[in-house]
């Protein structure tokens, strides 16, 4: 077991050609500037995510800390790569930052691009968590959201997007084989359905129950009754 | 009748080989409670030695030191309802325990507890106790079969594939045994199991001794071997827990089940006095050649009683450290009670070999002899057992594929090798 | 990366379960069902296994049954109520379960626990860490039929179990820290017996190696076994020490430092091979490395409030946020969406048993039944954190 | 030491060979045909020791019940036990084995009426105890090239046996 001292890098061949610098978003830009200082500690993705900082990080402004009275707002977030792909998809995407965490919304459409762009350029192989947000009064009524982080940068995104009930998104799947389960997931709770999924399920409910819990208009002592006396021969499971 | 039973208490050969039914009868009554006491016992010390490799207590709440629990058990499985799942072969679901069992205590009747002190003496003892030991395994194989479920039938195939295997290293390790029996006069060697012992003797060393390390090297063998026939940890894939939950017995429940344990228990013995009788000298004391003379056999005559005595010991350590508490007193009693049989039979031993030191009473010579020949060759057999407990306490399972090229691509060659040598060496010799 | 990527998602694609009609005379490739009751399944994990003989084709997991709905419930209760909730997901770890709710709202509602708070979260973590990985331990050793180990690891267990016990009175679901901090001060002597605890079980993991660690058997049984390389370990998005075993240095504590990780020195064990053998020796060196930790905040454990200022009713401003802290069987995530009520508007828990049980199928595939058991064992799985 | 009951255990033992021997073509499961094939072969094994040749119903025992039939079960375990038991039990070619089985009686006979000189009147007194030395003697001496001719056979068996289930060596 090999000592450890410096931000871990996985050794993946193709994750060193971006030169460091480049890919650090402003916000990050105060931080990185302590890193230098004291190399010893790994750089917080974020002012906010700094626990206890040393007495000497403690003292320049953060411009992405929040005024404390106001509470938290989403602050728009400018990075070279926010600038890029702003560029390339015009309104379709909006980049914001909350509490010093990253997340872009993106159009529906665009959203199998925009992932496979993140995976295959900017390099965010791991994809953390995929899940989704029941917002029963909005037009949109879901909001799936893709949680990436990239070990080359030691940074996590979000990307989210809004449908309409019924409307599918693409399957993460090809990008990410974790996505396979996550999405099953997903929609054994709400009922989203992913295009090019190879055997979208449900997953941790029976394969024939119906209704899809998370969904807000789903009570919490709400069941599927049929299933229940069906499958378990009783008359309520309750 | 009494008349029959009086002529051969002279007799020096076996009860089969003196064509005496009612003896044999007698021996095969003794050897089969004998084997199952030892089963029983065999069952409390396992779950006690077991719990102990494992820092913990093991059975401790029937009766003292949880002694009555093995009774307890044999209880609770007589009384439990009897099931054959309805998908099962009945008949041969029936059949198999008593195959298992049926196998495993046929070969007791060539054991050789000591020269007179078997059922009979067969001249083709080692190949009738690896026969029919073999047997085993179509009791296991036709449980897995009929139980009509997926984990019992892998279990049956995994324990009749490594079974098979391991016999033929068994064997060949067996065989280099025998020749070295061939190693007299005459030139010609024995495969009866009392002639084993005999040749060993007249050789005046045990053949774990012989042409060292070959006999050491096929005892090895052999006792790997063993452990893989009987299934038993490292090598009871064929019961795997973790794996197929129980195995072959997975669908059994209740008497059958224990049947299955009890022939499991009764093979081990087997097994282990197959190794004893072939590689350490059978009935023969320790030092039997070194440390020779009347004096000596004296002192060696002593050891039954003072083992005894050295279990009561133990029990009247824990009597006394029993808690004085109301709650405890029957516990102490029994410990107690306990203490004081095994005291009394251990000084019953001692009076034995005393008078027949002592005295000139030739019956009484002849039990002490007796006493000590199947003394000797049951603490063999402990030995063994200890080692099998042990190997469970300490190592992980082998996997299957392992399991067969460690039987066919190390042991196989070995012990043919071992075979090759040990003959060269011989005709050398010899 | 693309090439393991597609393989390792052609790997997860359906069993076909139905058998053709075959010839006669010809043998049938065999499906078990391993689970939900099964002795080494480590809870209500069902296994379908697709096997030729005893080579395995193909898995495919059932999961649920022990679904409790988590998810839902958090909707539906106050920030505070559901704390106690995340220690029924990864029972053996509540701990850590606990750690990540609290820093998840603390992060939401912008407060820092102070420094005293997080050194005692910090060592109960770690504490924690150590009594999940000897379990692990134990029944993994079990599973590949070392009986020993298990009894050995749970009476070390128990010494850590007590130190919870008298911390906050529970021992398995400790519900140990609370939003803004930890409720209870450290007990008189509560020092004194961690250090104690960590003088008592050093030679203990030593004792555990000894037993395993050059063992012929155990060494068969797992090199080689249930291996995965770091692309697809990736690619499957697997955390922890299963990760770390592929060789894949990453750890949330040094990466994303969260409480105070970045103040003490400690070492990222990583393996080479990423097989079972390696995960094994990842998990006994992150023992080590736990004791480390606990070692140096021991000594430099401050006084000081441990209850950060947080309103008695906890309403976070609305937004959303997401907080993952390295639980010992990987990245453990929190993704809380605020309305601005009492109650979280959502609240999703990334489990990595969850994620890491979808690596089970590549990992398994062409080796024995045998070493299906060694591989669930060697995931460190917990169904409760599974299922949810 | 006088044998005991020797008629009776003969046709006992028969019987039960010629029983198993029944059994064996007349059961649809083909696991019940091979129990009772294991019968037949400790039936013989017995009929072996009461000819006073002890290493041969050993040999029968370890090699055959022991060993071979263990193969068998575990054959006849994996293969589709229903299958087989749907199916015709008989095939038309049956009068064509009657007749064949039906000149071996023959044959049989007419060696046992015509060549009844051949045989001895009664059982040859052969000493049990070196049976085993008397067999080996005769393996290794007179009948030495058969023996080795037999186990190279064997060997070209099962290097055949390998070649064609393994696809790669």
């Amino acid at each position: 077991m090999a000592e450890e001292s410096k931000p871990p890098v996985p050794p993946l061949p193709d994750g060193e050609k971006k030169p460091a610098a480049e890919v650090v978003p402003p916000a990050q830009t105060t931080s990185a500037a302590n890193a230098v200082e004291k190399p010893a500690a790994a750089a917080p993705p974020a002012a906010a995510d700094k626990p206890v900082a040393p007495p000497a990080a403690a003292a320049p402004p953060k411009p992405a800390a929040p005024a404390k009275p106001a509470g938290p707002v989403p602050m728009p977030w400018t990075s070279p790569m926010v600038e890029k792909y702003r560029h390339q998809y015009g309104s379709g995407l909006e980049a914001q930052s909350y509490l010093g965490q990253n997340y872009f919304s993106v159009d529906r459409s665009l959203i199998p691009n925009f992932l496979k762009l993140l995976r295959d350029e900017e390099q965010f192989d791991y994809c953390v968590d995929i899940t989704a947000v029941h917002y029963p009064k909005r037009e949109k009524q879901f909001e799936v959201i893709w949680i990436l982080y990239s070990f080359a940068r030691n940074e996590r995104v979000r990307v989210k997007t809004q449908i309409v009930d019924g409307e599918s998104v693409a399957s993460a799947v090809p990008l990410w084989a974790t996505a396979n389960w996550l999405e099953r997931e997903v929609y054994d709770m709400f009922g989203i359905k992913f295009d090019g999924h190879p055997d979208l399920k449900r997953i941790l409910l029976p394969d024939g129950w119906k209704g899809f819990p998370l969904r807000k208009d789903y009570g919490i002592l709400q069941q599927d009754q049929e299933w229940v006396q069906i499958n378990l021969g009783i008359e309520s499971g309750q | 009748m009494l008349n029959s039973l009086m002529s051969y208490l002279g007799s020096s050969v076996t009860p089969g080989e003196a064509g005496n039914q009612l003896w044999a009868l007698i021996y095969v009554l003794i050897i089969f409670t004998g084997v199952s006491v030892a089963v029983i016992a065999m069952n409390w010390l396992e779950r006690k030695a077991l719990a102990h490799f494992q820092v913990r207590l093991g059975p401790m709440r029937v009766g003292p030191h949880g002694l009555l629990q093995p009774i307890a058990d044999a209880v609770k499985l007589l009384l439990k309802e009897d099931i054959i799942p309805s998908e099962a072969d009945k008949f041969v679901f029936w059949i198999a325990p008593l195959i298992g069992l049926l196998a495993s205590f046929t070969v007791y009747t060539v054991v050789p507890f000591g020269p007179s002190q078997a059922v009979s003496d067969m001249n083709i003892g080692i190949l009738f106790m690896l026969g029919v030991s073999s047997l085993g395994v179509l009791g296991i194989v036709m449980a897995g079969w009929a139980s009509n479920s997926h984990y019992p039938l892998i279990g049956a195939l995994r324990s009749s594939a490594q079974m098979v295997s391991y016999e033929v290293a068994m064997g060949l390790a067996v065989v280099s045994a025998i020749l070295m029996t061939s190693l007299n006069q005459t030139g010609t060697g024995t495969l009866s199991m009392i002639g084993i012992v005999q040749a060993q003797q007249e050789q005046h060393v045990w053949f774990l001794f012989k042409f060292f390390p070959l006999g050491a090297i096929a005892f090895v063998i052999f006792a790997i071997a063993m452990v893989a026939e009987t299934n038993r940890a490292p090598f009871d894939l064929a019961e795997a827990e973790s794996e197929l939950t129980a195995g072959f017995h997975t669908e059994y429940s209740g008497l059958r089940w224990s049947l299955f344990m009890l022939a499991e228990y009764a093979a081990m013995i087997a097994v282990s006095s197959i190794a004893v009788a072939l590689w350490l000298g059978g009935w023969m004391r320790p030092f039997s050649h070194w440390l020779s003379g009347g004096a000596w056999d004296f002192v060696f005559s002593l050891f039954p009683g003072l083992t005894f005595l050295g279990l009561a010991a133990i029990a009247i350590r824990g009597t006394i450290r029993m808690p004085k508490h109301s709650l405890f007193r029957i516990q102490t009693i029994g410990l107690g009670a306990f203490a004081a049989v095994l005291s009394g039979i251990g000084l019953l031993l001692l009076g034995i070999a005393v008078g027949a030191r002592a005295g000139d009473h030739v019956a009484l010579a002849r039990s002490a002899d007796a006493l000590n020949n199947v003394y000797w060759f049951v603490m063999k057999i402990a030995v063994f057992m200890y080692m099998f407990i042990w190997y469970r306490a300490t190592w992980p399972r082998y996997r299957f594929d392992q399991l067969m090229s460690v039987g066919w691509k190390v042991m196989l060659p070995i012990s043919l090798g071992v075979l090759i040598v040990t003959a060269i060496v011989g005709v050398i010799v010899g | 990366m693309t090439a393991e990527t597609k393989n390792a998602t052609n790997a997860l694609s359906n069993l076909d379960l139905e058998t053709p009609e075959k010839p006669y005379l010809d043998s049938n490739e065999l499906i078990i069902n391993m689970g939900p009751q099964h002795p080494a399944t480590h809870g209500v994990l069902r296994v379908i296994l697709k096997l030729d003989g005893e080579k395995v084709l193909g898995t495919e997991c059932v999961i649920g049954y022990l679904h409790r709905g988590v998810e839902k419930i958090a909707e539906n209760r106050t920030y505070t109520m559901f704390n106690p909730y995340v220690d029924r997901m990864d029972y053996v770890a509540a701990v850590s379960n606990g750690l990540g709710y609290c820093q998840a709202v603390e992060k939401l509602l912008n407060v820092e626990a102070p420094p005293r708070a997080n050194y005692i979260r910090v060592i109960l973590t770690e504490l924690n860490r150590i009594a999940s990985h000897q379990l692990w331990l134990g029944t993994h050793a079990l599973d590949i039929g070392a009986m020993t180990p298990l009894f050995y690891t749970f009476r070390d267990r128990e010494e850590i179990l007590k130190i919870f016990e008298k911390y906050c009175g529970a021992r398995l679901t400790t519900h140990a820290f609370r939003i803004g901090g930890c409720q209870y001060e450290t007990y008189a002597g509560f020092e004194r017996e961690v250090k104690e605890f960590v003088a008592f079980v050093k030679p203990k993991i030593d004792e555990y190696e000894e037993l395993l660690t050059t063992n012929r058997i155990w060494l068969e049984r797992t090199k080689n076994v249930g291996v995965i390389s770091a692309e697809d370990a990736i690619a499957l998005g697997v955390t922890g020490p299963v990760l770390r075993a592929s060789g894949v240095k990453w750890d949330i504590r040094k990466a994303l430092p969260y409480a105070n990780y970045s103040e003490f020195d400690f070492e990222i064990p990583i393996g080479e091979n990423g097989d079972t053998y390696d995960r094994y020796l990842v998990r006994m060196a992150e023992m080590r490395q736990s004791l480390r930790i606990i070692e140096q905040a021991v000594e430099r454990i401050p006084e000081g409030p441990i209850m950060a200022k947080v309103p008695k009713v906890i309403k976070p401003a609305a937004g959303e946020i997401y907080h993952s802290i390295e639980a010992p069987k990987g990245e453990l995530g929190y993704f809380i969406v605020s309305d601005g009520s009492t109650q979280p508007y959502r609240l999703r828990v990334r489990p990595p048993s969850f994620v890491n049980l979808q690596a089970l199928d590549i990992m398994v595939r062409g080796l024995l039944v045998a070493d299906v058991v060694a591989v669930i064992g060697t995931l460190d799985i917990v169904l409760g954190e599974v299922d949810r | 030491m006088t044998p005991v009951a020797t008629p009776f255990f003969f046709y006992l033992l028969s019987g039960l060979a010629v029983l198993g021997g029944v059994l064996v073509i007349t059961r649809r499961n083909a696991v019940h045909s091979a129990l009772a094939l294991i019968l037949t072969l400790l039936a013989v094994a017995g009929l072996y020791l009461m000819l006073y040749a002890p290493f041969v119903a050993g040999v029968q025992i370890i090699v055959y019940a022991g060993g071979i039939m263990v193969l068998f079960l575990f054959v006849i375990m994996l293969v589709n036990i229903e299958r087989t038991v749907k199916e015709r039990q008989f095939n038309r070619i049956w009068p064509v084995g009657l007749a064949a089985s039906g000149a071996l009686l023959v044959l049989f006979v007419s060696v046992l009426v015509k060549g009844k000189a051949l045989f001895p009147e009664r059982g040859l007194p052969l000493p049990e105890a070196d049976n085993t030395q008397k067999i080996g003697e005769m393996l290794y001496g007179n009948y030495m090239f058969a023996f080795e001719i037999a186990s190279l056979l064997l060997l070209v068996a099962i290097l055949g046996a390998v070649i064609m289930t393994k696809k790669k060596i």
